[in-house]
């Protein structure tokens, strides 16, 4: 196989790391075209402003919630892409911060991806985090399926779901 | 005569009479011809509850074409259909319509479960917004079990709906 | 205006394509062997180890014990899978990670019933050999023009 | 049936001559019940004929996949995370165990790739035939349409049957390698297949994509600009009608496409007439992919076993799936169930560009509109 270059990765990283030394705890390539970077979760709108304007990245396809009950923490992931720049389009960033499990609440990104409407929705309603200044945080999915609390936190169990 | 007499007679000979008229039509060829005319409109309700109404489609289809056997082409209105195919899962959003939806239904109204998940629950059994039976909320007629179940195997279940109401009382 | 032309000319067409339908409950199409359909289960060969019930993705697997005069030498307490098909997705995952060979495909599909207990089915229940066999074939007319499909006997084919 | 007590009903509420809120606007509600597309609603505002504002309200599919992958193994949970959309099973099956595949190090030998886009192709075809039959041809109205797609779908459902032993539900890519080498004259029925639906298309493009009476339905209806198509993050064929070439197949090659020649149709116009279109070149972009690959299949083993555990760690992976990206995050724990497991599909993305169409059309229109989507609301809600 030949060597994997990484320097379009290595370059969206360093440009992030040059920007923002403070914010930006931990980065990790996994494999080419996946970036993972952690980030300090006050600082999210900033970082998206610039992943958006200056790095490319105009759109999310997708926002993820892990549940850590043992941790005490919730993380978030932003998994952001490219339309616009046809060198960078088969990049996904991921970035993914840290909340505390209760209360956990965080910046909404809806004013800067607007793609990011439905999925900030939907992380709502699956793990409780209250995305600050989301113009229409209403429950989505589970309107009248399940009144309990948000169901895919890991302390709600459903033992009959699964295997034996 | 006074008019309770009055009234009392009458009902005593309405309901002679329609005892009559039961017993005349509850058997014999007016019977088979109710229930023969019953089993040649089998009209089904559009309300597609998951996945399954991609089966349903390809049983409308031209393949099998349906309308053989009476199954008349989707309908909107619900008062007209007799027959609700539940397709797929039922959630418990969907109960409550699902259930709103068989109530508007013109009788006698027949139901076929479709798939695992209207019958059990199948793969989704017991999640958090499944109803696992569909026969809690209304009864079934026919089930048919399969993920989804060919279109066949429901055209094999409609034949089975007509045979039931082939041998059917007419009042029940 | 010569395109509207061009669709009432395909509409107008096809009228004298042939048919399309097949009459199901008469003519049935003839399945692909290993077709998903119901599981055979093969008794003599079934050891009783579960992995079936282990891989059944929606637990539909339960493994009993029957109760007839026969004697199992590979399988001694008798301890079989009992399938429930009112869950079962038919992945046949259970038939491809049994380790002998003891479950098999069945074209059988036409499992509807009155009432959802007789979904449940017994080991001696799923050892009773396929019954649904079809009979008919999708023959393409694709060489002269565009006469599409028809379906035609299986024999009428080796025959021809 | 269960009879509910007789209870005291609330009294009715009063009846008011004068209607609240925006003096000239009403609300109606689309579904879940009604002639097209059921389990999912529209919450639309009209003034007189024209729709001034939609809100989606989903859910009614809700099955709650995510959670359910929590509690299976990896290969149990195939099942359930393609019933999202079986119409497009092997996609969503494919676009699950990449990610599998990437934590356990498994490599699938060239063969089975092949194979796994053979299925996967087809599996295309089929899903925008039924794409073509319910959301073009039976909410325009054209019945015709319906009726030929779906028949030519069955033939293309046949074939699959022959591959992978089921109609639509297919189970076919376990991590490791697809589960069956192709059977026996599947190679010589597809090629005479192919030539039978090459014929159709032109038959399809006769009476349904030049049909005045279509273009005059769908042209100019529902436009989606190309900035807003970036900036709402669209997928597949809605974001290439709006004049953006990409696609999974192109931009991060899986299975064989690496190797295989096609093209990806764009239109500029952003229009539902130009959606239509998408899916209609889409189509015979995949009759000349299945043409190739059914010629370069090379011969070797189909599939490698791989552990039922998966070591800690994340993967991303995803796929072109026919209504567009499918992508899926799985994350292990050294055991042999996902810790978590996250899908992002293209249904749920296209969602946010409902309200950006159906804005100042006529309720007329609205049913194109939302038929131009290929919305599946089973997959939106999961």
């Amino acid at each position: 196989m030949a060597q994997v270059v990484l320097s379009r990765e290595e370059g969206i990283i360093n440009q992030l790391k040059s920007r923002f030394p403070d914010v930006i705890k931990e980065v990790k390539v996994d494999r080419a075209r996946r970036v993972t970077i952690t980030f300090d979760k006050d600082h999210i709108q900033e970082l998206a402003k610039f992943m958006r304007d200056e790095a490319g990245f105009d759109h999310v396809i997708g926002i993820a919630g892990i549940d850590y009950p043992t941790h005490k923490k919730i993380e978030v992931l932003y998994f952001a892409a490219s339309f616009s720049k046809p060198d960078i389009q088969d990049i996904v960033v991921i970035l993914k911060t840290e909340l505390p499990r209760d209360n956990a609440s965080i910046a909404s990104v809806v004013s800067i991806w607007e793609s990011a409407h439905f999925h900030e929705r939907e992380t709502f309603e699956m793990f409780g985090v209250k995305f600050e200044g989301h113009p229409d945080l209403r429950k989505l999915l589970t309107l009248d399926n399940w009144d309990g609390p948000p169901p895919m936190l890991k302390d709600i169990k459903f033992p009959e779901m699964g295997q034996r | 005569m006074s008019q309770e007499t009055l009234q009392d007679f009458a009902g005593v000979w309405i309901g002679k009479i329609s005892e009559v008229v039961k017993t005349l039509t509850g058997s014999g060829p007016i019977k088979y011809l109710i229930n023969w005319s019953r089993m040649y409109a089998l009209w089904p309700v559009h309300i597609t509850t998951a996945c399954c109404s991609a089966e349903f489609g390809a049983m409308m289809g031209p393949r099998l074409d349906p309308e053989r056997f009476g199954l008349q082409a989707v309908a909107g209105g619900l008062r007209q259909c007799d027959l609700l195919i539940v397709e797929g899962t039922v959630t418990k959003k969907m109960a409550k319509r699902l259930k709103i939806v068989y109530e508007q239904m013109a009788k006698p109204r027949y139901v076929i479960a479709m798939g695992d998940c209207a019958c059990s629950g199948g793969l989704f059994h017991d999640s958090y917004s499944i109803v696992n039976d569909v026969h809690q909320l209304f009864p079934v007629d026919v089930y048919v079990p399969g993920c989804p179940p060919r279109p066949e195997a429901l055209l094999s279940a409609i034949v089975k709906l007509r045979e039931k109401i082939r041998r059917e009382e007419v009042f029940a | 205006m010569s395109m509207a032309f061009g669709a009432m000319y395909e509409g107008i067409k096809h009228i004298f394509k042939r048919t399309f339908t097949m009459k199901y409950p008469y003519e049935k199409i003839l399945l692909p062997k290993g077709f998903r359909g119901r599981h055979q289960l093969y008794m003599e060969k079934c050891t009783g180890c579960g992995i079936c019930a282990w891989i059944c993705p929606e637990r539909c697997i339960s493994m009993v014990p029957v109760t007839n005069q026969k004697e199992y030498p590979q399988n001694p307490e008798k301890r079989f899978p009992q399938y429930w098909y009112a869950r079962c997705c038919f992945c046949h995952f259970c038939t491809d990670y049994c380790p002998t060979g003891a479950l098999d495909y069945t074209p059988d599909y036409e499992l509807a019933e009155y009432d959802r207990e007789l979904l449940l089915w017994s080991p001696e229940r799923l050892s009773k050999p396929a019954t649904n066999i079809g009979t008919y074939h999708s023959v393409f007319h694709g060489d002269k023009g565009s006469m599409g499909v028809t379906y035609e006997p299986v024999n009428k084919q080796k025959a021809q | 049936m269960t009879t509910t007590p007789t209870q005291a009903k609330p009294p009715p509420p009063p009846i008011t001559i004068t209607k609240t809120g925006e003096p000239s606007t009403l609300d109606v509600s689309v579904g879940p019940q009604h002639p097209g597309s059921g389990h999912f609603r529209m919450l639309i505002r009209v003034d007189g004929d024209y729709i001034k504002s939609v809100d989606a309200d989903i859910g009614y599919v809700h099955r709650g996949c995510e959670k359910i992958a929590e509690y299976r193994n990896y290969v149990s949970n195939i099942p359930h995370l393609e019933r999202p959309c079986i119409i497009d099973a092997i996609h969503l099956n494919w676009g699950y165990v990449l990610p599998v595949e990437e934590l356990q190090g498994v490599e699938v030998p060239p063969r089975g790739q092949y194979i796994s886009t053979i299925a996967a192709e087809m599996n295309r075809i089929m899903s925008h035939l039924y794409w073509l039959a319910i959301n073009a041809g039976v909410f325009s109205g054209h019945t015709t349409i319906f009726m030929w797609a779906f028949g030519d779908r069955d033939l293309f459902i046949e074939l699959a049957e022959m591959l992978t032993g089921a109609r639509l539900t297919y189970s076919f890519i376990p991590p490791g390698g697809p589960r069956r080498d192709l059977p026996l004259g599947f190679e010589d029925k597809l090629t005479k297949l192919l030539d039978y639906f090459e014929k159709r298309l032109v038959e399809y493009d006769r009476i349904f994509f030049s049909n005045p009476l279509v273009i005059a339905r769908a042209k100019g209806i529902g436009v989606l600009k190309r900035e807003e198509a970036i900036k709402l993050g669209v997928a597949g064929p809605v974001l290439r009608g709006s004049g953006v070439k990409y696609d999974v197949r192109k931009v991060e090659p899986y299975g064989a496409y690496a190797d295989l020649d096609f093209e990806i149709p764009t239109y500029e116009e952003g229009d539902s007439y130009a959606r239509f279109l998408v899916r209609f070149e889409e189509m015979k972009q995949s009759v000349r992919i299945l043409r190739q690959a059914l010629e370069k299949i090379p011969k070797g083993p189909i599939a490698r076993k791989a552990p039922l555990v998966a070591p800690e760690g994340e993967a991303t992976g995803r796929v072109e799936s026919s209504r567009g990206e499918y992508a899926v995050m799985v994350m292990g724990d050294n055991s042999d169930k996902p810790y978590r497991v996250k899908i992002m599909n293209a249904s749920f993305r296209n969602l946010i560009a409902l309200p950006y169409l159906i804005r100042n059309v006529h309720v007329a229109d609205m049913p194109i509109i939302y038929g131009s989507l290929d919305y599946w609301p089973v997959e939106a809600d999961r």
